[in-house]
This record gives structure tokens, C-alpha cells and sequence, in this order.
């Protein structure tokens, strides 16, 4: 593929609000044919500059590098910190996803707050992704492109130590125990 | 058990009785595999026993587990016979499991956090320019359209006309001046069906039955000719007067 | 300067909500020196590709390549059929241009809405042709080379004349003779 094609893919991902996929960066030049490569060669072309190419999903996007961040820091406010309930219902949408709230609940031991999904998916970190097959129908809840990009994840694969935790059996479906069931009852009557 | 240990923890950073139990099993500094349960059943109840009366009687779910805990506490102590299923070995592997799986969850959340998050540590074009799709419309009409539009304008703007088309008719004065022209060559009574001319088209053939009856009636008025009828629905004989 | 110091620039630079001057640069950086440099290093690394560094009275700013700002626009054609109010207002300005908007309405015997004659310019088959000499002036309306391409005529003329339409029996059911005049003296008032 020529430079032209390169640096006109170049511009659509500096100028576009959203990552792009090779899809769409394809489908505005009309043609998928060296898309991807022209995306690797730009990658490679920022690599060790102060701005980067990075993959989010299948989906790409120019961002700082992140080493510099400590320089670039001051000139934004500090998003505001997640509480630790949501924290950790994060996680555990991100790594068992799509998760009913009542798995959520179980896994945690503890009813999420109303406030805790709210702002997952306020931040659009989450969104609904369902309702599993099953008596009550209940509504999972899966992570969402922006969660990748936002904590700078290619794919779910990245997700830190994901591959330990499935083979350790922590990613498991949860089981219903006699003790699940004690503590979920206890939890619905709050 | 080492009383110093619950001393030190946060009672406010915690999140029901999973987490309470997270961080005892924590702060005995052990592998969460090697855990004895056991230690941290009895762990839990002399927490609830000191700190509950004043911070947790409020709390359903931590006397849900005491009283839970307490049961697989005495399970595990009875004798192996006669215990139901799932044992209570069973059980407290199930409850290390989820120990084990909500720390994991935890540390992954942390090092969720951890990670290079956007607007913190890389940061993305503040206000891109976007990519805008425009939707531009091409307008489809042929010549046909066009001009049969046209016609239909000129037609509304037209007054309405309304015209009654020609239908073939043999008028009166037709068949008074063949009745005339025929009386001479006939002498006696003749049927009326003579004097009406032969016509292909039935509405035709009609039209000159009529006309021919009317100006009969028209002759006899004038005293050309004399008409007769033997009956009703007989046929109308004519005569020269 | 070191690299670093030129990947600290072009970071800033691509992360800041404003064009930066150097001095801009030089304060977030701590120092002024190499700053000149590092942006004349960064803008001729750029200068040939999708992403180009510009200056703006003083300052710099990233933006995507003057000769592809076209692809950030993308025109998405869809194809649709002209409605019937907007084929007879196209025909009779066809036929009687240049006509006003009212004399339109007074032929058609039925008001126009505004979109209509929108769409026609929009098309590209009318445009505005002048200002009638009389009391309020209006505007006239007239059709355009692209009209004729469009349907196939090499001049207005070459429309059907009304003795056209009636062979091809676009007027029936009118067929009273002393007719004819009536409406071509109409169409001359016009």
C-alpha cells in the first residue's frame, strides 16, 4: 500500500472522537485491503515517540505515552476515585462478564450499594448485556470498549492475571452452596 | 489467635461479612490455601463477641455467617459418621474458594487501578475534530414524472366539462319522412316491424322501433295514415288513410 | 536535547486542549532551552505524514494533513424519490420559468410548502432567477443546465408542448376542441 493510504489512515485515527476499528477505517476509505497493515506500520512508526498508536478491543486510538505521564499529570484533575465496592465489582464484571448482579452479589458476600453499578455504568465502563436463560430472567452486565480503552487493555485477554485465576478455578461459575444461599437470602431481605 | 491482630483493622473499609472474614484470614499472614478454617471461624465469633455489641449488631448478615459458621464449626469437630451431604470439609473448601476468589477479585480491581488509565497517566486529543457523516440525498425523478405532473396541474386547473358522448340514434324526422315515402308502395294493412329500417346495432335497432312508433302516431294525428291493433301486444298495423 | 525531551514535547503538545507557544512548553517543562529544537525536530518527523504539526500566531498544534481534511467528512449518498407536490412544482417551473413562488402556487392551485422548493435547489434543478419587476418584488424561479442533464433534454423547449401531452394522453380525458386555446392563452398569462 502506498503512503498515501498510510498517512490518510494516519489522519482518520488522529481526527476520529472514537477508537476505529480496521472495519471502519476501511469502510470510510473503501477499501479493507491494507488497512491493517498500514495500522501496524503507523504503530510502528510512533513507537518509541510521545504519542502512540495502542490497540483497545480491536479498535485503535493515538494516546500519550505513558511513560511521560508524570509531565502531563498536572494539567488535568485527577478522575475521581473509585470506591472500593466499585472497584471490585468492576473486576469482577471484567473477569467473569456476562454476570448477573446476583453473582456479583455472591462473589462479594455482600448487596452492591445502588449507587455501585449506577457509576459503572455512568462511566460507561458497563453496560447490560442480557438476560441469562434461567428462572427471574436476570439481567447480566458485561464490560464495554470504553472500560478497555480507559485502562489501556487491548482485549480482555490482557486482563492482569486473568489466565492464573481461570486455571486456579477462581473464574468458575458460582456454585450454589448451602452457604450462598443463606447469605443471597439474607442479602434480598435488606 | 493474636488479639493485636483485629485491634488493627479497619472496621469502616469493609463490606459485609466476606470481607471480614477476607481480612482475618489476611492477617494471619498465611497462604489463603493454607488457611485453617477452624482458626478463622473461632477468629470471626470472638470478633463479633468483642466489636459486634457496638459496631455490627445493626448487621443481619454477620450474625447470618456467625450462626453459619458456627454450625460448620461444629460440624467439622464431630465425629466423621453420619454427616450429611456436602461435608463439612466440603464446606469449608467452598468457603476458602470464595475467600480465594473475592481476594483475587480484589487484587485484580487494584491492579485494574493500577494500570495506565486514561486522564491520568496517557491522555487522548482533548477535542478531536471527529469524523462527520454527511447524508446527502440524490433526488430520483424521470421526464415521465415530469410531464405527466405537468398534465396533472393543467388538469386541475381546467374546468370540469362535462360531455355526453354521441350514441347512434334514427331521429324522428328520419323515420317520419320513411314512413311517408313508404305509404305509396304499400296498399293494405301492413305490421309496423316493415317500416322500421334494419339496423346491426341492437341500441340502434331500438332507437328506430321508438322513433318509427312516434311518428306513426305523429301521421295518424295528421290523418296520413290510420293505425289499428287487434290486442294488446299485438303488432300495430298501419294503413294509408 | 535528548529524545525524551522531544517525546515530553510532543505529548504536551498532542494532549493540550489549546495550541502551545514554546514558552507554554518550556514552563510545563522546566526548562526553555531545546524547545525551539524539539518542536522543529517533531514538526519535520511529521511533516510528510497524516499528522502534521503547524503553527498557528506563535503556537503549535497538532492537526491531520491539510490535503486529507477531506476524509474527515464523509458524504453518504442515498438515492430518493422526488415526492409528488416537488415533481409538479419542478414541472411547472419547467414550463413557465422564470415563476414566482406565487404564481407557482396559483398554477398548481395548491400552496407550496417551503421544503419543496428546498429540495428542488438542493437537487440542483432550480435555482433563483432574479426578482420580478412589480409591486413586492419576488422571486423568481428558473431551471438549471443540470435540469436538462438530469432528464435528458438538450433544451427546455424540448419538453412535450400540451398537443404532446394530449396525443400521449397525459390531459384526457379533455377532448372538446376550442379547448386548445383556452389553455394555451392560460399558459401565456403565466
Amino acid at each position: 500500500m502506498t503512503t498515501d493510504f498510510q498517512r490518510a489512515v494516519e489522519a482518520l485515527l488522529f481526527a476520529s472522537e472514537t477508537p476505529l476499528s480496521a472495519d471502519d477505517i476501511g469502510a470510510r476509505l473503501g477499501t479493507d485491503e491494507g488497512v491493517r497493515s498500514a495500522i501496524e506500520a503507523i504503530a510502528a512508526r510512533h513507537a518509541r515517540h510521545g504519542i502512540n498508536l495502542v490497540e483497545r478491543g480491536g479498535r485503535w486510538h493515538f494516546q500519550t505515552a505513558a511513560d511521560l505521564s508524570h509531565l502531563l499529570r498536572e494539567t488535568r484533575e485527577s478522575s475521581r476515585r473509585l470506591s472500593r465496592a466499585g472497584t471490585e465489582t468492576l473486576a469482577i464484571i471484567a473477569y467473569h462478564e456476562p454476570v448477573s448482579r446476583a453473582e456479583i452479589e455472591a462473589i462479594r458476600g455482600v448487596q452492591i450499594s445502588k449507587g455501585t453499578l449506577d457509576v459503572l455504568m455512568e462511566a460507561g465502563w458497563v453496560s447490560p448485556a442480557g438476560r441469562r436463560e434461567m428462572p427471574g430472567r436476570p439481567l447480566t452486565y458485561a464490560t464495554t470498549p470504553a472500560f478497555l480503552r480507559h485502562f489501556g487493555l487491548s482485549d480482555r485477554r490482557d486482563l492482569p492475571g486473568m489466565d492464573d485465576l481461570r486455571a486456579a478455578g477462581l473464574l468458575d461459575p458460582v456454585v450454589d452452596t448451602g452457604f450462598d444461599g443463606e447469605l443471597e437470602s439474607s442479602d434480598e431481605d435488606d | 489467635m493474636n488479639d493485636g491482630d483485629f485491634l488493627t483493622l479497619d472496621l469502616d473499609g469493609w463490606e459485609g461479612p466476606l470481607n471480614l472474614l477476607l481480612a482475618l484470614a489476611r492477617s494471619q499472614k498465611v497462604d489463603l490455601h493454607q488457611i485453617s478454617i477452624l482458626a478463622l471461624v473461632d477468629q470471626y465469633l470472638d470478633y463479633l463477641n468483642r466489636a459486634g455489641a457496638e459496631r455490627l449488631d445493626q448487621a443481619a448478615d454477620y450474625l447470618v455467617m456467625a450462626a453459619w459458621l458456627a454450625y460448620l464449626k461444629s460440624c467439622l469437630l464431630l465425629p466423621r459418621a453420619e454427616q450429611e451431604d456436602p461435608g463439612p470439609e466440603e464446606l469449608a473448601f467452598r468457603l476458602q474458594q470464595r475467600l480465594l476468589r473475592l481476594d483475587a477479585m480484589r487484587e485484580a480491581g487494584a491492579r485494574l487501578l493500577a494500570r495506565d488509565v486514561v486522564g491520568r497517566d496517557v491522555f487522548i486529543r482533548p477535542a478531536p475534530e471527529g469524523l462527520a457523516t454527511e447524508q446527502r440525498v440524490t433526488w430520483q425523478a424521470s421526464l415521465y414524472d415530469l410531464i405527466a405532473a405537468y398534465g396533472l396541474v393543467q388538469m386541475r386547473r381546467v374546468p370540469v366539462l362535462h360531455q355526453i358522448a354521441r350514441r347512434p340514434v334514427l331521429s324522428l324526422e328520419a323515420a317520419l319522412s320513411r314512413i311517408e315515402a313508404m305509404l305509396g308502395r304499400i296498399g293494405d294493412w301492413t305490421a309496423i316491424a316493415a317500416f322500421v329500417p334494419k339496423q346491426d346495432d341492437p341500441d340502434l335497432q331500438r332507437s328506430a322501433l321508438a322513433s318509427t312508433v312516434v311518428a306513426t302516431l305523429e301521421l295518424a294525428r295528421r290523418g296520413v295514415i290510420d293505425l289499428r291493433q287487434q290486442a294488446p301486444f299485438a303488432p300495430l298495423m298501419i294503413c294509408a288513410a
